[in-house]
């Protein structure tokens, strides 16, 4: 292979120095290797095309080889990490294309276009796959919202994720929020996307065939973001002025809306052969690893790129991250089709190259060659790293402390009981999800609000359920038991509605991964996430890894955030977390262990993060899972809700008042005989938990099913019908908790902090 | 008897409008923004979504697609337009119904359940309902704060245009009730003729029990039913 | 014909609530601004339009207000037309 | 103290994308007004404003532009005063 054929510096542009490599985040060895790969000295444009490739962002290069220890293989998987999508198999010929993607950084600056620029990218990312994307749900994790600066970037990340979603069309059906300081500077913002397509209409992001026609369709490209890819690779620091803050994305939905209709048209004429978001470095990654996928080169001249604006350099155009950009490869002779259904959708289309044989990402600019890089090293060559780790002395500390003099609450156990349930993460997240447009094309037959998202398979009585989670706490605290309870968790979410769990995946938001203590933190979050997948059989089929989310050297809590899919072949069987019928029999499945290390209790109430956190039990996990499928495909369960933040109060709160907007809820008389102190009965948060209902009529049946699973099962109450209150028992205490009260509480904490304080 | 139902780039409940008069007996079929010709339609529906992408004012582009000529003419003409949702905004924008939608009070979008009361079942798109029925559904925008200066809002109430109206669960009009501060908790008007109609919460979102709602389908079974009948006679 | 930059200012008639001022006005009070007694809001949009005179390029620009840019319903509106370059 | 009307605009930070712009420039070509060459849309805010100048209380909402009316990292503001009643 022969390159540099002809490239030489382009007049105006600097000089290649050391201090330039390096402004560029790359190495002297990194720098070496590029000179090896080229052969000669890279000029300034390729010096940006392999910064942005190389980069933490694209390259992966702290976090690829303990990637390769998750499991990606199933039968039902289609297409596992590597795409712009996983895919896999949820039958009736239908597949669903999914990921989830981090916009950390975009958001902290500015909260509203970050946010929505984050859905844009991810809606993209799907329907480049040939699917339509069918829900969103977004996970999100701020600071503490007593701070005007965390109330600002919450408001503005919510609005951001609606206002483009809604006018795109697409169903939210869940998520969730968490506030802890943890994420005091650096908030966590995670979009994901679920995509529905018959099998065979997959098409993936290749340039393929020799002479096809490379187009650059949709929006014009523009100075925006350019570098982001770099930019996402460094942490923020306090001095981040404007002159070195690269310019902020602005989101175009309607564009997108566009772009969305006109894809899907295009991948369905047969025209095109592949075709690639213009994502994070933007013509750059797109054109290289649409030709390193296919093995075949590309080469395209910038001049014939639509640009928004005067003078942008080779440099620029091949870097610009502006939004709602496609990268195409028609087949040779059909361009004038493929413009033709551009044109319907008002898009502007541009030929700006084609596929070639040479194995090189060749760039003109007016027929001169600016850059000419063998493409798979390009994209595949990116050195990598397994960095040292080691626990932190900090989070050491903190988990191994006594908590022990913490269990008893300050004012009593019913002011801890609505101190828990009013905090703003177990409050419901209405005030969030109700500024998501959740019923838009009419297939969501479950909106956010219970354990999991459930969304309508069109013209079929199948659904695909869908969950975020990630307590950031527990991944702190422990990051290997955290990682396995968020994939437990949200597995055990998805089970709770009926649905069978497939397959996730995940959005790795950690610090800085030259840090021994994060590296730690990753390292253990890959292992126990690995674990609890093969155990769960819900493999990993792509993701996201977001590192140096920090600011001043303080890192925010690990927060590896599983998004799982599950499967649900009959509607007529889902299951709904609220309490339905007075007299219902309400049962725990699991075992109360009372674990309150990480709680919510210790945080809400002693304003506290330490101690060991829930421990996975993965055997009894799934034989819960099992079991709650065989209770919803037996039509034995009026209802099934998991219980996690905030423990039993919250689950028991939360079955018992439902939806915000049925009325009064219903009360519920329950009775626990475990010998825990009230506190970690109440608050803790052990795993392996879920709280159901069932007719008088059903109980034997329910327990007979409990017991061929092995799964601990404890008759704990009844429902006790509308208006009435949650009344507890323990050994030594008795609560009343008016359903009035609960749900002013509930639903009153996260309005009442946004709306006084403004 | 076919309904067409107008399809501008940013529509985002044109499927669902159609699977609505599907299931309730019709025939539809989309039209796409830049045609001029209603061609042998028998009714129009203005979908929601964002036309356009709402940009400027909710419908303000979108009144000037150019099939929008032929929806007005057919409007004045008599001819059956509902507007849902952002194509209630539409048609206020086109003149074929008085007032505007407003920003939300909230500020906020708005994606939630509500309850209307039936006011009027002598239109041909409540013929199915009661009086006084109260009916739930969906609603799902940020501009729905009904408008009207005060002699047409007058108008609207001697006249009976008032079709729907946002109550709680029991049928009462409260401003508890009231999602977007719309004037008298109005959710949906009829021009003086009767034969266009407007409104903001989604009937084609609550067509199946399975998604937690079948008041929305007699809306389209009235307009169904009414179409047959003109075919009759 | 030369380039004008013609500011169009379209504000809520005067007596339509305005809950975008309203809301304003209040973050403003709770940040200790006690001495702004009412805020409506508005949008600004500027147009680059080529015409012989400023009279024309505003002339024709109030044309587009009436059809377009603001709805008589509801909104009031304003038009000024410099020379672009000329500052504003 | 006297009475102030003060006008805030509000636009988008020159090279940043203006969605809204381009969408009202395209309307306004298909309406054949095929003289405009660009469209930039952003906020018009009147604050009514006791203050002891006009220099005053042009200030006082510098400061509030600066904190809440205007986004630094997107938005470009330019405030005016005058006396209430004045016009503008
Ligand atoms: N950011 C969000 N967007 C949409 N829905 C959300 C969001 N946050 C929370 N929800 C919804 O609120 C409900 C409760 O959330 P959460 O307490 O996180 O549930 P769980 O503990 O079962 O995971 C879920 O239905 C969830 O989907
Ligand atoms: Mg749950």
């Amino acid at each position: 292979m022969s390159t540099g054929n002809g490239v030489a510096p382009r007049p105006g542009d600097p000089p290649i120095t050391p201090e330039l490599v390096d402004e560029h985040g790359l190495s002297p060895d990194e720098f070496a290797q590029i000179q090896r790969i080229l052969g000669r000295d890279p000029t300034f444009t390729e010096l940006g095309v392999f910064s942005a490739m190389w980069s933490e962002h694209c390259g992966y290069k702290n976090s690829k080889r303990l990637l390769r220890l998750l499991p990606t293989q199933a039968p039902w998987v289609i297409q596992g990490p590597g795409e712009n999508a996983g895919v896999i198999d949820v039958g009736e010929g239908y597949a669903l294309a999914f990921k989830i993607e981090s916009h950390n950084h975009p958001s902290a600056v500015e909260p509203y276009q970050g946010a929505a620029t984050g859905i844009g990218g991810i809606l993209r990312d799907v329907f480049t796959m040939g699917a339509r994307p069918v829900a969103t749900l977004n996970s999100l994790h701020f600071g503490d919202l007593d701070r005007p600066r965390v109330r600002y970037l919450f408001g503005g990340v919510v609005k951001g994720i609606g206002d483009y979603g809604n006018c795109v069309g697409i169903p939210s059906t869940g998520g969730e929020v968490y506030f802890d300081r943890g994420y005091e500077e650096n908030p966590i913002v995670n979009a994901m996307c679920l995509g529905l397509m018959r099998t065979e209409d997959l098409i993936r992001g290749t340039a393929e065939g020799v002479g096809n026609t490379l187009m650059a369709v949709g929006a014009r490209t523009g100075r925006d973001g350019i570098h982001g890819a770099t930019f996402a690779s460094e942490e923020l620091s306090e001095g981040d002025d404007e002159a070195s803050r690269p310019q902020v994305q602005v989101g175009d939905p309607f564009t997108e809306k566009l772009l969305l209709e006109a894809s899907l048209e295009l991948i369905a004429s047969g025209h095109i052969v592949g075709i690639q978001d213009m994502g994070a470095a933007g013509l750059t990654s797109s054109g290289s690893e649409m030709a390193g996928r296919s093995g075949t080169g590309v080469e395209m001249d910038v001049a014939l790129v639509p640009v928004r604006e005067d003078g942008m350099t080779p440099y620029e155009i091949l870097l610009s991250e502006s939004q709602e950009r496609m990268l195409v490869v028609a087949a040779a002779g059909r361009e004038d089709a493929v413009r033709e259904i551009l044109e319907k959708w008002e898009l502007e289309a541009a030929t700006i190259g084609s596929v070639t044989a040479s194995g090189t990402f060749r760039v003109l600019e007016d027929g001169v060659v600016v850059a000419d890089i063998p493409a798979l090293p390009l994209t595949e060559g990116c050195p990598t790293y397994e960095r040292p780790g080691e626990e932190g002395d900090e989070v050491c500390a903190l988990r191994t402390m006594d908590i022990s003099s913490h269990v008893e609450p300050p004012a009593g156990l019913r002011d801890a009981f609505l101190r828990v349930v009013g905090s703003p993460n177990v409050a419901s997240k209405q005030w969030v999800y109700e500024q998501y447009d959740t019923t838009v094309r009419a297939n969501s037959i479950e909106r956010p609000g219970g354990d999991a998202g459930v969304i309508r398979i069109p013209g079929t009585n199948r659904g695909v359920a869908a969950s975020t989670d990630c307590n950031g706490r527990h991944t702190y605290l422990n990051p290997r038991a955290g990682a396995m309870g968020a994939v437990a968790e949200a597995a055990r979410n998805v089970a709770c509605t009926g649905a069978v769990p497939m397959a996730i995946t995940n959005c790795l938001n950690f610090g800085s991964p030259l840090k021994t203590h994060i590296m730690h933190q990753f390292r253990e979050t890959v292992l126990g996430m690995r674990d609890a997948c093969a155990y769960l059989e819900t493999p990993v089929t792509g993701g996201n890894v977001s590192f140096y989310n920090e600011t001043d050297g303080k890192a925010v809590y690990p927060t590896p955030v599983i998004g799982m899919i599950g499967v649900i072949g009959d509607l007529d069987t889902i299951v709904r977390h609220a309490f339905r019928d007075t007299g219902d029999v309400i049962f725990l499945l699991g075992t109360n262990t009372g674990e309150l290390g990480g709680s919510e209790y210790l945080y809400a109430v002693h304003d506290l993060v330490a101690g060991e956190p829930p421990g996975v039990d993965l055997a009894a996990e799934r034989a819960l899972q099992r079991c709650i499928l065989a209770m919803a495909a037996a039509r034995v369960l009026r209802s099934a809700h998991d219980v996690a933040s905030g423990g039993l109060a919250a689950t028991l709160t939360e079955s018992c008042l439902g939806g915000p907007r049925n009325g009064g809820g219903v009360g519920a008389a329950v009775r626990f005989e475990d010998a825990l102190p009230d506190t970690a009965l109440l608050f803790g948060e052990d795993q392996g938990r879920v709280v159901v209902s069932c007719a008088p009529g059903a109980v034997e049946q329910l327990q007979r099913l409990a017991a061929d699973y092995g799964v601990p099962c404890t008759r704990i109450g009844t429902v006790t019908g509308a208006g009435s209150a949650l009344r507890i028992e323990t050994v030594s205490s008795a609560l009343r908790l008016e359903l009035d009260v609960l749900r002013e509480r509930y639903f009153g904490a996260i309005p009442g902090i946004m709306n006084e304080a403004g | 008897m076919n309904v067409a139902v107008i399809t501008f780039p940013g529509s985002n409940c044109d499927q669902d409008c159609v699977r609505s008069v599907e299931l309730a007996g019709g025939s539809a079929r989309y039209v796409w923004h830049r045609e001029v010709s209603l061609g042998d339609s028998d009714a129009v529906i203005v979908p929601g979504g964002f036309a356009h992408g709402d940009y400027l004012r909710p419908g303000a582009i979108a009144r000037f697609s150019p099939i929008m000529d032929a929806v007005i003419d057919f409007g004045r003409g008599g001819g059956l337009v509902v507007g849902i949702c952002n194509g209630f905004q539409v048609l206020c924008e086109a003149g074929l119904l008085p007032g505007a939608l407003l920003r939300n009070r909230s500020l906020r979008f708005q994606s939630h359940d509500c309850f209307m009361r039936v006011e009027r079942s002598d239109t041909p798109y409540t013929g199915d309902y009661r009086v006084g029925q109260v009916i739930g559904m969906p609603l799902s925008h940020a501009d729905g704060n009904y408008y009207a200066d005060p002699d047409t809002l007058a108008a609207l109430e001697a006249e009976g245009r008032v079709v729907f109206r946002y109550c709680d669960a029991d049928g009462a009009v409260t401003q508890d009730a009231n999602p977007n501060g719309s004037l008298n908790n109005i959710a949906g008007i009829a021009n003086a003729r009767g034969n266009v109609l407007g409104m903001m919460p989604h009937p084609d979102r609550a067509i199946e029990a399975v998604l937690g709602s079948l008041d929305g389908l007699p809306l389209f079974t009235s307009l169904v039913g009414a179409l047959a009948r003109a075919e009759v006679a | 014909m030369s380039r004008f930059t013609v500011e169009v200012l379209v504000t809520p008639r005067p007596g339509l609530l305005d809950p975008q001022g309203k809301a304003i006005h209040h973050a403003l009070s709770s940040l200790g601004y006690d001495a702004v007694d009412d805020v409506r809001v508005g949008k600004a949009i500027y147009l680059e339009v080529s015409a012989a005179t400023s009279q024309a390029a505003a002339e024709r620009v109030e044309e587009m207000c009436r059809k377009l840019l603001a709805n008589p319903v509801t909104e009031d509106f304003r038009v000024t037309a410099a020379a672009t370059g000329a500052g504003s």
